[in-house]
């Protein structure tokens, strides 16, 4: 029961997707919809699965002092902290002690890790999360000015859950982003060595398309640049479109056959035993 | 220290000279030429080491490409970028039509495709204004209106302060409907657009006294190069209506429409390169417009110097590569 | 009578709301004009329910007017014209006054802005307390529910009660049109299945007063189909597969020697999980961007299956960074299932999977601070691979690994090319697993592929003879075979 | 510590905080908060750096950047999650209650118990974290597993597949001929010149064959096999590099991007 249940799962609900492509009509559609919203609302239950492995791993990092370890709180701090944002809301326009709450509730964070991790000391940094405990029902009983928003669905308009998206996750974002045009010139010098005829292939039709720009040719620009340009566009439009289609051909039967092993159970690693 | 990090160390010394001249002296030209030494001259230096075969560290290709594009961004170093024949084609297009044609430009993209396709927009509404043509702006794409308002009021406007709305251009604005709003508007403009982005009924605007359909157009333009764009104006109203159609696409679209020309189209823009070539032709015919603001020329100084610097690592590369192999051979 | 009754009680009670219909109104068709001005009338104008749908669709079929491109040459663009009853139309202002009972009985209530249609709805009920509001709010959502399922009847009742549209139009020279209404019950496009439509043709010339409506067609209903003959070509191809794929795999099963040819990077991948081990390092498995739902990444679970089999053999780490959580998940049953098969249940850790971040770039720095710092001796990335290909690999190289990637995304495919040692080409990607695995089973399913790639060679050959051949010639049926395989989407 | 990181650790503290106070300082009377504000561009320069950084060597400041990030980006996913799925799309299907508790409108159609599946599925999911019954956990994923593979099965083979095999069938003889002037009169490549057209046709259509036979996997690749396999494999090369080439241009925009924001928004330079 155990590894059969699964199959047949796998099997009932990959066939009925493969049929209802061919049935137009309106009821096929609807149970067709209704998968697509479960498939989605089941992968946010998943999430949660998701956010405590990273905690798991983070904090055990911690424990047995990998490379790096101590940087894991910043990941903690961070994930706790823009979740903080993400369920919070302004009542007015002053802050009141909310920056005082979410400093205090990182602490309590910290040093229960701290606890959990060290084997000497626990009391005292028990001790200490309970104190900043404390300071933080106090604030969240007595502050007004703040509070959590469990009864709106305004909640990624809080101004720090943009601060946050526009200032950290966007600059890190966009230049790890850039760092590709970094590692393009590196990997270009390293690779594109004319060592064999493919790698030699490889390297003119990159050349031939690099080479499309009009500033390298000085006084030939007019005899060379539109040989340049064009060829890149044939390039692009030709032997590209050919190629593609091989793998796209390829790929198509590659993936017909796998999801035709894993609907008919013929492969059935992924589901595990025991 | 190691001999690599000494390299680098002299180098980010360069580099804050740079900085520091630009921070401390406007001399745009020493900049230039001080930077455009810093990288032929690396470049060379390596290019010799290059033939004893000793292999270039990555670090030191980083600095080379950092370098190739910060400075033209801090000392704008433009190059002359003369238009290849398919976009000169929509240049001369322009320029050839007798002051007062109609031309429509329409604004099909959207805030991703927008630092590509916007340049060339704004470069070919210039030119028309400048050139004395009416111009009808629309866009098929509901983002489009924005971006379009956004040229219009921020940098085309401004420098023709004398255009009126309604007698020298107008924008109707988006319409939804895709392709169906081409083949409506093939036939009817007003069908479609009843009015113009400022509810003024088409019929009171003056540069449609004469203008009913896309057939009475004398040139229309297509930025954007998504669905729908350039190959749909081109499908549904250029072929049908027997209008001229060029497009102005992101530089990834552009291969996907050779095939239509010369037939189809009269000429293409590809990416920032093609309103590079654009502007340049503008600022060649046209002496006043020198300091208009060229964001694709401006583009194109990082991009050039980039390639240049990419190009010599590859040869620089086969160099240490075939040297190498014959120093093995020699052993 | 009774459906009269309400609808004319319903008309009343949000006469107010009616104003906003104004715009809508159905233009004039009928103008006098110097008869000789107006074109000609489409003819044999048929209207049926549009095949392989799923209902809500009505596609019209004409003849072009004489004065279509020649005659008078004066038809601009036809218009395509459905009659529709009065109960149809009233729904939407129904809508708006409940959407405004809705707002008005909710505690984000705020006073319109003079002048708006929220405004002149307000003014009929400004006066009503909660309960009426209430009470109203309830009796209108019964009478949409109602007037919904009245549509059919309403139509049936033509010609009373109603007035003709314009649904869709068509520039000159075409001869069909399609009116696509959608299920939704609750969208304006809402069109009802098994009612009588009616529909006419008007040639319009480019002065769009001046127009022809041709002669009405009726009645016509829209209804879904059970299956799509359009994707016929794919069925078949479906069916043709699936054979293949059990016949070779039994074939297999009873133990029929199979070749396969060897490919570099699958070969790659046992020697570097030996190095891994001599050199005491780990191995880094990268499933890449995809989620659970792409098969690259459920071909990537059958590799990282085989993979971690040979890594519980060979008694070497394994990190596998996981950028969802659902592949996560999926992710740990198959390691830990190939720890199982290997007969070392001891060694398996819920940590060799775990989960970074959902965020690109996030998992990129994530993954490329891992492989700075804990030196993977081999990196294996399988999978879908958007822009961040190059950035892993780079790293990748700089940290002294081995590389193995697969992908099946074209546009990353050249990146991986250049920083990798080995690269498994889109098809080969969904080879592998058979390949590591070297089960009949899983080889005879390639053989599956392998002829159904021949029948596409020939068929590519023969499309080709056959769309050479028969266009200049007119050969009916050769097109005809050509067109099977061109897909209705 | 040694000396130099230290050395560096404080220039870079020093360079922030002046930072800081020249930006709020060019803020000041511009924006209500230029002390956050300030700070934020300050920061958003830092983390850019920080990141940049990482291509001399890995360092602290980029694993400050990277933890940062993966921190708060994993976050930032789980609230969007949650307001937009859960919020939005699930809790108005399954209770009024609840739903009024978050202030969401309720569905036109109304509840729907349906709903109640995936909510139970994914609980089921949630039970991987115990030993005993973490087996369960397998129905969703199976439920998961099975409905996308079937959708992709049949995405890919409609889209991709069977599509490009039908736009193989090319022309191959030249159609409309017009002439041996005409055929050869235009060797423009970017043009509809006869011989280009018939030359590209034969390139399409022998790169798809080649590439086909390469792709080929229970066959040696030997004789005229072999020769059509490398013949695929040339072709699949030149597209790579040719498609490497276009890709930088794109790169070196996105390098652009920011080297702008540093020299304009916080150093303005530009």
């Amino acid at each position: 029961m155990k590894r059969q249940i699964p199959v047949i799962l796998v099997g009932m609900f990959g066939l009925f997707m493969i049929f209802q492509y061919f049935v137009p009509h309106e009821s096929s559609e609807w149970v067709y919809e209704f998968l697509l919203d479960w498939t989605i609302i089941i992968g946010i239950f998943a999430m949660a699965l998701g956010l405590w492995s990273l905690y798991r791993v983070s904090v055990e990092k911690i424990k047995t002092r990998k490379p790096a370890w101590g940087y894991n709180y910043l990941t903690l701090c961070g994930l706790f902290t823009m979740m903080f944002f993400g369920f919070t809301t302004q009542n007015g326009e002053a802050w009141g002690w909310f920056f005082p709450f979410l400093v205090s509730a990182n602490l309590v964070l910290v040093l229960m890790i701290q606890a959990s991790v060290n084997k000497g000391g626990r009391g005292l940094f028990l001790g200490l999360a309970g104190v900043f405990l404390v300071a933080c029902v106090v604030i969240i009983v007595f502050d007004n000015t703040w509070g959590f928003h469990f009864e709106t669905a305004q909640g990624l308009q809080s101004t720090m859950f943009r601060a946050f998206f526009d200032h950290i996750l966007i600059p890190i974002f966009a230049t790890m982003f850039s760092l590709l045009a970094f590692f393009i010139a590196s990997a270009a010098y390293r690779a594109f060595r004319a060592r064999n005829v493919m790698a030699t292939l490889l390297l003119l039709a990159a050349l031939i398309v690099m080479l499309r720009f009009h500033p390298f040719y000085g006084p030939l620009t007019p005899y060379i640049a539109p040989f340049m340009s064009k060829t890149s566009n044939w390039l692009m439009n030709v032997p590209n479109l050919a190629a593609q289609r091989a793998i796209i051909i390829g790929v198509g039967l590659g993936i017909v056959a796998t999801a035709l092993k894993v609907i008919l159970g013929i492969e059935r690693g992924y589901m595990g035993k025991g | 220290m190691g001999k690599v990090n000494l390299t680098l160390l002299l180098a980010a010394v360069a580099i804050v000279i740079i900085i520091a001249i630009a921070l401390i002296f406007p001399l745009e030209r020493l900049g230039q030429l001080y930077s455009l030494l810093l990288i032929f001259g690396g470049l060379v230096a390596l290019l010799l080491r290059s033939i004893f075969a000793k292999e270039v560290d990555r670090r030191i290709i980083f600095l080379f490409i950092f370098v190739a594009v910060a400075a033209p961004l801090l000392f704008p170093i433009t190059f002359s970028e003369k238009p290849t024949a398919v976009v000169k084609a929509v240049f001369d297009r322009v320029e050839s039509l007798p002051p007062g044609s109609t031309v429509l430009l329409s604004f099909d993209f959207d805030p991703a495709m927008a630092p590509e396709v916007q340049p060339m927009a704004n470069a070919i509404s210039r030119h028309c204004l400048k050139k004395g043509h009416k111009v009808i702006f629309m866009s098929l794409w509901a983002t489009g209106q924005a971006l379009l308002t956004q040229s219009l009021t921020n940098t085309i406007l401004p420098e023709f302060p004398e255009k009126q709305d309604g007698i020298d251009y107008v924008n109707i604005g988006y319409k939804a409907g895709n392709e169906g709003v081409l083949n409506v508007i093939v036939s009817n403009f007003e069908k479609m657009f009843p009015t113009d982005v400022n509810s003024v009924p088409l019929g009171e605007i003056e540069i449609f006294d004469d203008i009913r359909s896309c057939r009475d157009l004398d040139f229309i333009v297509s930025f954007g190069g998504g669905l729908p764009g350039s190959k749909e104006w081109v499908l549904f109203v250029g072929d049908p209506g027997g209008v001229d159609v060029a497009a102005g696409v992101a530089a990834v679209v552009a291969p996907q429409l050779y095939p239509y020309y010369p037939a189809q189209l009269v000429g293409i823009l590809g990416g920032v390169k093609g309103a590079a070539e654009y502007e340049f032709s503008l600022k060649e015919t046209y002496p006043d417009l020198k300091d208009m603001d060229t964001p694709g020329l401006k583009m194109m100084g990082p991009q050039t110097l980039a390639h240049i610097v990419i190009i010599s690592f590859i040869v620089i590369g086969n160099i240490i590569y075939f040297r190498g192999r014959r120093k093995e051979k020699g052993q | 009578m009774k459906l009269k009754l309400l609808v004319l009680c319903l008309l009343l009670s949000c006469f107010s709301v009616a104003s906003a219909q104004e715009g809508t109104s159905p233009p004039e068709d009928t103008l006098l004009f110097d008869s000789t001005l107006l074109p000609a009338p489409v003819t044999n104008l048929v209207a049926f329910d549009t095949e392989n749908d799923h209902g809500h669709a009505i596609t019209l079929e004409w003849e072009i007017s004489v004065d279509d491109g020649a005659g008078k040459q004066s038809v601009a663009m036809y218009e395509v014209f459905r009659w529709v009853p009065d109960l149809m139309t009233a729904i939407p202002s129904f809508r708006d006054t409940l959407d405004y009972l809705k707002l008005r009985t909710s505690s984000s209530w705020s006073e319109p802005e003079p002048g708006s249609r929220t405004d002149s709805i307000h003014s009929v009920f400004a006066k009503l307390d909660m309960a009426q509001l209430e009470q109203k709010k309830e009796t209108l959502e019964r009478t949409i529910g109602q007037a919904i399922r009245d549509l059919p009847a309403a139509h049936a009742a033509y010609p009373e009660n109603g007035s003709w549209q314009q649904v869709a139009v068509a520039p000159s020279g075409s001869v069909t049109a399609e009116d696509v209404g959608t299920k939704e019950k609750d969208s304006p496009d809402y069109l009802p299945d098994y009612s009588d439509f009616y529909y006419r043709v008007n040639a319009v010339t480019a002065d769009p007063d001046i127009r022809t409506p041709s002669e009405i067609f009726g009645p016509v209903q829209s209804y879904g189909q059970w299956f799509n003959l359009g994707r016929l070509a794919v069925f078949v191809f479906v069916m043709i597969f699936g054979f293949l794929t059990i016949f070779f795999v039994s074939h297999a099963r009873r133990g029929a020697d199979l070749y396969v040819r060897p490919l570099a990077g699958i070969e790659a991948v046992d020697d570097a999980i030996g190095r891994a081990t001599e050199m005491g390092r780990p191995i880094l498995y990268v499933m890449g961007l995809g989620t659970a739902d792409q098969i690259a990444t459920i071909a990537s679970f059958t590799i990282l299956g085989r993979v971690a089999k040979r890594v519980a053999e060979y008694q070497t780490k394994l990190m596998v960074p996981a950028y969802e959580s659902v592949v996560m998940a999926v992710a740990q049953e198959v390691v830990k299932t190939a720890y199982y098969d290997a007969g070392r249940p001891d060694d398996y850790k819920e940590d060799i999977v775990f989960f970074v971040t959902s965020l690109q770039f996030a998992y990129v720095a994530a993954v490329n601070g891992l492989m700075l710092r804990e030196l993977p001796a081999t990196n294996v990335y399988m999978g879908k691979f958007f822009a961040e290909s190059l950035l892993l690999a780079e790293t990748g190289a700089v940290a002294g690994s081995i590389q193995i990637a697969g992908t099946d995304e074209i546009a990353q495919i050249p990146f991986f090319i250049v920083a990798c040692d080995y690269t498994l080409i889109g098809e080969e990607l969904y080879a592998a697993s058979a390949y590591l695995g070297r089960e009949p089973i899983l080889l005879g399913s390639l053989k599956a592929q392998d002829w159904a790639k021949a029948a596409v060679i020939i068929l590519v050959l023969a499309g080709l003879i056959l769309a050479n051949l028969g266009v200049g010639n007119d050969w009916a049926w050769a097109n005809n075979i050509v067109d099977f395989f061109r897909v209705v989407d | 510590m040694r000396k130099v990181t230290i050395i560096v650790m404080a220039a870079v503290i020093v360079l922030f905080l002046a930072s800081w106070i020249l930006k709020a300082g060019a803020f000041q009377g511009e924006h209500d908060h230029y002390i956050i504000r300030g700070f934020l561009v300050t920061f958003a320069a830092f983390l850019t750096l920080a990141v940049m950084s990482f291509l001399y060597q890995d360092n602290p400041y980029y694993k400050f950047a990277e933890h940062l990030f993966v921190g708060v980006s994993a976050a930032f996913w789980m609230c969007m999650g949650f307001w937009t799925t859960i919020v939005q799309n699930l809790v108005p299907r399954l209770s009024t209650s609840l739903a009024d508790f978050f202030e969401v409108p309720q569905r036109a159609e109304g509840l729907n118990f349906f709903f109640y599946t995936p909510v139970i599925l994914g609980i089921l999911l949630l039970l991987r974290l115990s030993r005993k019954i973490g087996w369960i956990s397998r129905w969703p994923l199976a439920f998961i597993v099975g409905t996308t593979a079937g959708l992709n099965f049949i995405r890919y083979l409609r889209s991709d597949f069977i599509k490009q095999i039908s736009s193989t069938f090319v022309p191959l003889l030249g159609r409309d001929w017009e002439g041996i002037g005409a055929f050869f009169s235009n060797l423009d490549l970017s043009a509809t010149g006869q011989l280009v057209m018939m030359v590209s046709n034969w390139v399409i259509f022998l790169g798809v064959f080649c590439g086909l036979i390469y792709f080929y996997f229970s066959r040696e690749h030997k004789g005229v096999f072999g020769a059509g396999s490398r013949v695929g494999i040339w072709i699949l090369m030149i597209t790579f590099g040719a498609s490497f080439g276009y890709t930088v241009m794109g790169r070196i925009s996105l390098l652009v991007g920011r080297i702008t924001f540093l020299f304009r928004d916080w150093l303005e330079l530009i």
